[in-house]
């Protein structure tokens, strides 16, 4: 297909002045929409609440004395507003979506109607246990999955989400290292890892120490092998790793780590890779998190809530967190303080309060029951078809660092193959937006150069794939070729141009201001 | 399998492109002996929608629903009538399917609402400045406790007696690894206690209002005791509404509010997912964990909004980040602003009023009852009772009579003798007088 | 707002030649959808059923043999296609629908929540009577508010519509005559009312008699009094009528209609101008459907379902058809038989299978409930409030053949103002569409020249009225002033330019066909 | 209140501009007698989703839900399994809250889904054309009626007694206004008596298959009986899910195909939403009822969709339209289309299996009990039991055992003394072996 160069803008910043501007805004399907608080009237509400009669005699004297400043909107509004909203946005439903790392899998409708069962989800966490034992059931049985799928013995459910889960793994560590009287302060981390490992080894007190990759995007083993000593408390492996590969060495890796008293903390979030085939217990982790919402499909809903249940070694199951779920015969309790714990279970402490995402519980596990294990291990299978067949049909028009393949179940690029064209990773991702696809995730890892991250998940048909080949082998072959045009100040077609976030940074505004009244607070 | 697209002969013409002879020649670099056969996993077989959804059913059905019971527990979870927009909004495919909005020009669905979301939190807190959400209020806190840590690069953290003790413990478990933290006794639980402890070694002191057993407290006083003393000012509030009643902590000099956004859109759903509020003020902006929405314009000149200030950020920043969070509670942002911006102020504040107004008739003929004292004289929907036996065996009476009474607080304070009596009751705008007669009714006989 | 002249296109037909071709054909967030019969693969199916054995030997010899033809997909793939087909719509939710007589109000969701209740949505019709006593109260509560707001004393349920709820009419009222030993066998209807009317008419085999509309938009008492006879059945009014007015000489008509023996049928499609406020009782209608999904906001749902309960007054209340909810003291009972009908009743045959539009009444219901009688006497005044304003506001630029108002709930302008411009009503109606709106009703009621017919209804808010406003001003005087590039061959920002709706007619093509498979049947 | 958008001052503002002093100007031309106030109406004020959704809630619950129990009832509406998905999407506010796409522009959602239903009515039933969607199967059936007498110019309608009763008493209700329409006996209902009746004057013979029993009918013979006098057959289909395993009517020689498509997508609904399906064959296409949706090319040269041949219809048409309907079953039909695609030719053909299946097993029990004999030598998922009793009253025996045993064929034609007997059971895919245990178990006890 050829360029229409009347297409080119006069820059890439500026609008294509050869748009009609329309005198509401609004752009056919396409609405402008004001912020909630520049709409609305005082006195109105969208919530029919009856007027009563109260006094102030039990609020100790604090009664609030200045409006809140919330603007008045009735429902009709309320919902026009967030529909409007929802017009903006990408999502799995619309389109591919192949956010490397990411998974953006297909968010199945029934783990939503199963979310809502009343008896998930309209339980509170602290009803007498003996009302709550159906919740208390689904849990159970999602451990059964998580533990059997991992060939782990044991799981921690209240981690919120990866990263909380990651704390939790290496406070268990912790806790394991000093009811053996020592003391251990490094954490090995590669430096192809997720930014959250290295955060949480901070958070959890820890020093990081980072790991060289090899040439071949494989955590440098003999590296860490030389890095192992008294003082190292574990090592966080990421695998599948964060270049879409799986490390051949991992077992090696893992004997020397514990060889070196040390234990093997992996990072699950690309466990949809391998799960249903191989079981990270057989690999010799002692602690692992699985993102629910990313290997088990609970929806990532613009950002979260997600969940990062963490399996742990016999080494480390003792000292998972409170509150943990037991069952004693004839009924399940939650044991949630630590003189209650039974067979020798040395809680570390609390992650959170109650008991864990139970929605994202719920989704999970009818997730898991509807694929069976068969299922889910045809689910891997296919991802990591998929990515091959990606990396397969681009790899000559794009660059693969490892392009020799085969990868896991998302294929990796850089951006050599744009060198000399003036189109950055960056403009070759946005001019995606224009032709209908989410861009895949770009400059992670860091290990390599203006990094192109394509994670398709087994959710995608063939002809699809085939779809997304083409448009991303044409815009290569454009770049190439210097036809250029689609790709400066992309996208176009987008509800917004390009985004100023330098801006955004300088001057951070944060939230709307009422123009009359006063700053907030004191 | 319903889910899956890839017919045999795909997958076939996928391998044949690709140069494999078959899938497992894809997994080479898995060690033969780690790569498991089906049979090791005992585990069911894909089953259809029909089969899943009734035995899942079946499993919900033996957990007694809040709704379908008088129901009186709060404790840090509230139960709230959540209009029936919200739900149909939040489940847009825009919404749900959607990832974290790294790709702004196609998310600026998710950032405006996102941008929405902290305005209100803002306001409700009479904060300056908050972020998209935290996990949930407990790991807010704990958030809050390493944010005035690293601004003070002080060690000591106090935590008053009448803060929720599983957001207590969770602070411990974070904030003690490199810190100390220290907790005031639950009772008496004066202002005076709490400032006692403070010292020049203290980075914050964290207060919730209303407290645990439903007390509102007067943060004023610790406020200026903590700032007199380099300190900071860390107020917590696990029933937002109360905040349509309550003076706002912002007012009364907190430094950062660390809050449970549950009670708006979110429901119960047994313990999570919640939403974590956090506010603070402009000047501890680069401090802040999690994400920020930010204003800004596009090449064309149109508002829009991106994520900003990440350089905060683990991405970013990794061992320096001010938090390892990345996924947080998106989602429940979206239901906790939907939720409030159909209330309104009007909406909100009645709303408030009617939670306060319910929770107080109870109390009143609740503590009419021979032998049961009100032990908190101020609250806003949620009291405590003084029984005159172990609130935990009442509960369980109750509840075999299809009653959910409330909190017992040895449920939270197992080790604490002089709570072992305590009832925690929360009424909320969802209970009815029916509701309310059936508590009145069996508590009278439980503890005659 | 001045206009972009190189928005102006080279010819109305053609597309705008500055936008930038797409590799994929989608832009941005705009996706083209193939059909679903262009998707899919053999022996892919979106629902895991179970195989089964089962022999041939029940089924008569005539076990299907050709394949049915229906493609295989997914269920990700079928949520995708669907999803990507919703977001080329305009909808109310998304913002104003200002389609006269079509009254696109507020649905709220609180009414889909209930009609999915299992108590009035997993019920069966022909279930034993003990065991759906829940639905027939609501059922029976609806009927109560129904009858209530109109001051009639029957109401019949099971029309599916409005059209059907005429035909339902217009069968009780033959057979009142009948029963009077009585032929009349013409019906009088005026020129200004909706086709279904004339329609109705016939199919319940009467003459159709067309009654001619005044100067004012008001339909001509005295030629219809003229008309009157032993011969005519009945007159079909529509009260608000469809300019938009109320029939001042409406029970001056009535008393007519009846001293001449005839029956006065009300086409009620406009109730929602007047209802909580005046009883078409006390007017004198005999009969008028109500349509549900108007008056009472049950969802259009891109053209139905509707329903259509048809009040009654005494004179015909014995004949309304098959089924009959009675309640017999301690219990409720649907009458499905002539002979078990108690107190005189003779219903005069049925109007479908079973019952009616249950999951419209629970929609309708919840929404009375909702609103309460005060709320819909509100709602109504503010529709008929809304509609003036709008009127108010545009008669100066545009024509309104009966300006001098007040109107009811419908605002009516014709095409005069367009005079000269070379600008049509239906270009005006397509630029709109640019503008982020939908069209108003165009080219009906018949008895004004180019009509356009807004309904605003009483969701929008007074913002959202005036934005509206705004933009029709501008465009009525653009068009005035010659500047009518927007209007040329508009819309352009829509997902689809005009469509030759010409062509579709001359050589229709109403399903897709297999390339290799021979045409279906026989 | 909550959906009304105005306030006291908006309506200040707004009657200013209109120059009225008061809304009640507005009504000017309403008869002063016939204005009534508030207080006239017996009926309550303004109330919360809170309070509304309790009440209905409490009502609904008085009704025995089919999924709650072992349920055997069809006889023209069937309880089959549907998709979540279905449900979700079509919610969609942009299919939910959208009007009959008059503006093709941005109705192509819409308008495509339509081509794709009618694409599969006309596959289903082997038909060359189906229309956009009538009421339900019986009002498509009056209209197929009205429709062959509009073509063959004819006033006889001939009735298989196997024809639903309802459909039969609904197509005399507007048929026999112009025309006749003759009923041939219920039983023993053998073709060679409907054949008997037909004569020159005979516009139509309308026969289902299965019919009301659940008998599979051989409409061939008929259809060759019908042509040979110039009569056309009309076929009733009133489970859509039976041609996943039956002949379709069009390969037996059906003029005119009408059918209710409840079973996919719909529901039960207690009678109400279900969708008509009507399909013929090109020939008689300009006689047709009903909206078409038609493929076309829009001014870009793109492919688009668009309502066609509405000169057929009433909005043009007026009294020489070809029906008087409008409002048709739009969303019904989304959900037909979404459920059919779900299930592709593999799911239906299996879904059918899975019925005839499940209902031969069930059948061959009962048949076992003594004193119960099965009347229906071929069926699908439906069959007629004759019991040594009423069947009523066995009907009424077993639902106070919480067993919903099916339909009493005397419910039907209450004056018919042969049917007093008969018991129409159904049986899908949604009846687990526990239910058929039960009911067999039952009806065992019942008629001993
Ligand atoms: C490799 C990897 N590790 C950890 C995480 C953190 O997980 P979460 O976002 O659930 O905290 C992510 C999520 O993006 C990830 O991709
Ligand atoms: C004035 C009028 N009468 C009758 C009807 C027919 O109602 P329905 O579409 O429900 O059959 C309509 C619907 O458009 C209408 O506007």
């Amino acid at each position: 297909m050829t360029m229409n160069n009347q297409g080119r803008p006069t820059s890439s910043g500026s609008v294509n002045e050869n748009e009609m501007p329309t005198i509401s805004g609004d752009r056919g399907l396409q609405h402008d929409v004001s912020l909630i608080f520049e709409l609305g009237r005082p006195g109105m509400t969208g919530v029919d609440i009856p007027e009563v009669q109260m006094s102030d005699a039990r609020l100790g004297g604090l009664r609030r004395k200045a409006p809140v400043g919330l603007p008045g909107l009735s429902e009709p509004e309320v919902i026009r507003h967030f529909v409007r909203l929802s017009q903006l946005n990408y999502s799995i439903d619309a389109g591919l979506y192949p956010l490397g790392s990411c998974t953006m899998k297909h968010n199945p409708r029934l783990n939503e109607k199963v979310a809502r069962l009343p008896g998930f989800a309209d339980v509170h966490p602290l009803q007498p246990q003996q009302t709550v034992q159906g919740a208390y059931e689904a849990i159970s049985a999602l451990m059964k999955w998580l533990t059997t799928l991992t060939g782990m013995p044991a799981v921690a459910m209240s981690p919120k989400a990866g990263a909380h889960g990651e704390l939790c793994g290496l406070l268990t560590i912790r806790a394991a290292i000093e009811a053996r009287g020592e003391k251990r302060n490094r954490i090995l981390v590669p430096s192809s890892a997720h930014g959250t490992n290295p955060a949480t080894a901070a958070v959890a007190g820890f020093i990081v120490d980072e790991v060289p990759a090899t040439e071949d995007g494989h955590v440098d083993a003999d590296a860490l092998e030389a890095k192992l000593g008294p003082d190292v408390a574990a090592i966080m492996l990421t695998n599948p790793n964060t270049c879409g590969l799986f490390e051949p060495r991992i077992k090696e890796m893992a004997d020397a780590v514990h060889a070196a008293g040390a234990y093997f903390y992996c990072d699950g979030a690309n466990f949809n890779a391998i799960a249903g085939r191989v079981r990270p217990g057989d690999l010799g982790v002692d602690a692992m998190h699985i993102n629910l919402h990313k290997t088990f499909s609970t929806p990532h809903g613009g950002g979260g809530p997600g969940a990062g249940p963490v399996v742990l070694s016999e080494r480390l199951a003792a000292y998972a967190p409170l509150p943990l779920l037991v069952h004693d015969g004839n009924e399940f309790r939650m044991i949630e303080h630590t003189d209650e714990a039974t067979d020798g279970a040395k809680p570390f402490g609390r992650m959170c309060a109650f008991h864990g995402q139970m929605g994202m519980f719920s989704r999970a596990l009818t997730y898991m029951m509807s694929h069976g294990a068969d299922g889910i291990r045809q689910a891997s299978e296919d991802a990591v078809l998929s990515a091959n067949y990606i990396l397969a049909s681009l790899k000559d028009v794009m660059s693969a660092p490892f392009g020799e393949g085969p990868c896991m179940h998302e294929a990796l690029f850089d951006d050599s193959f744009l060198e000399g064209t003036g189109v950055t990773t960056l403009d070759f991702a946005k001019a995606m937006i224009d032709e209908g696809y989410h861009p895949m995730t770009m400059y992670f890892p860091l290990v390599v150069h203006g990094a192109m991250l394509i994670e398709p998940t087994e959710s995608e048909s063939k002809e699809s794939l085939d779809r997304f080949i083409h448009v991303l082998r044409t815009m290569a072959l454009e770049a190439k070729a210097g036809q250029t045009a689609r790709f400066e100040g992309a996208p176009r077609l987008a509800p917004r141009r390009r985004l100023d976030e330098t801006a955004a940074a300088r001057k951070p505004i944060l939230r709307w201001k009422p123009k009359d009244l006063p700053q907030a607070a004191e | 399998m319903r889910y899956l697209p890839l017919t045999k002969d795909d997958r076939a013409a996928m391998l044949n492109r690709i140069g494999a002879d078959s899938v497992d020649a894809l997994f080479r670099d898995v060690p033969h002996s780690a790569v498991v056969q089906r049979s090791v996993f005992d585990l069911p077989d894909t089953q259809g929608e029909l089969a899943v959804e009734r035995a899942l059913s079946k499993m919900a059905a033996k957990s007694k629903a809040a709704g379908s019971l008088p129901f009186f527990c709060g404790a840090g979870a509230y139960k709230h009538h959540v209009p029936s927009a919200v739900d149909h909004l939040i489940q847009r495919s825009e919404f749900l399917t959607s990832y974290t909005p790294y790709q702004p020009e196609i998310a600026q669905g998710t950032l405006q609402y996102l941008f929405e979301f902290q305005t209100q939190v803002a306001l409700l807190t009479g904060m300056e400045v908050a972020n998209a959400s935290l996990y949930d209020g407990s790991t807010a806190t704990a958030e809050g406790v390493l944010m005035a840590q690293r601004i003070t690069k002080r060690p000591k953290a106090i935590l008053s007696g009448g803060l929720h003790p599983h957001y207590a413990e969770t602070v411990e478990t974070v904030a003690g690894l490199s810190g100390v933290v220290k907790r005031a006794p639950v009772t008496p639980g004066k202002a005076e206690d709490i400032i006692a402890l403070i010292d020049d070694q203290t980075a914050c002191v964290v207060v919730q209002s209303p407290d645990v057993f439903g007390l509102i407290r007067n943060l004023k006083p610790i406020a200026d005791a903590a700032h007199a003393k380099g300190a900071l000012l860390i107020a917590v509030v696990t029933e937002i509404v109360s905040l349509g009643l309550i003076e706002p902590p912002g007012a009364q000099g907190a430094d950062i509010v660390a809050a449970e956004g549950q009670s708006l859109g979110v429901g119960l759903n047994f313990g999570g997912p919640y939403v974590g509020l956090f506010a603070t003020r402009e000047k501890f902006l680069r401090n802040m964990p999690g994400r920020l929405a930010g204003e800004t314009t596009d090449a064309a000149g149109k508002r829009g909004y991106v994520l900003t200030l990440s350089t905060r950020e683990q991405h970013i920043r990794r061992e320096k980040a001010t938090s390892n969070i990345c996924t947080n509670s998106g989602l429940c942002c979206l239901a906790f602003t939907i939720h409030l911006s159909l209330l309104g102020e009007e909406g909100f504040l009645r709303l408030a009023r009617a939670n306060h107004a319910r929770a107080s008739a109870l109390a009143d003929r609740l503590a009419d009852i021979k032998g049961v004292d009100l032990v908190t004289p101020s609250f806003f929907n949620e009291f405590t009772l003084k029984l005159p036996k172990t609130s935990a065996s009442v509960v369980d009476e109750l509840a075999e009579k299809g009653i959910v009474a409330g909190v017992p607080a040895s449920r939270l304070l197992p080790h604490d003798k002089d709570v072992r009596d305590l009832l925690i009751v929360a009424a909320t705008e969802t209970n009815t007088d029916e509701d309310c007669d059936a508590l009145v009714h069996a508590l009278s006989g439980a503890v005659a």
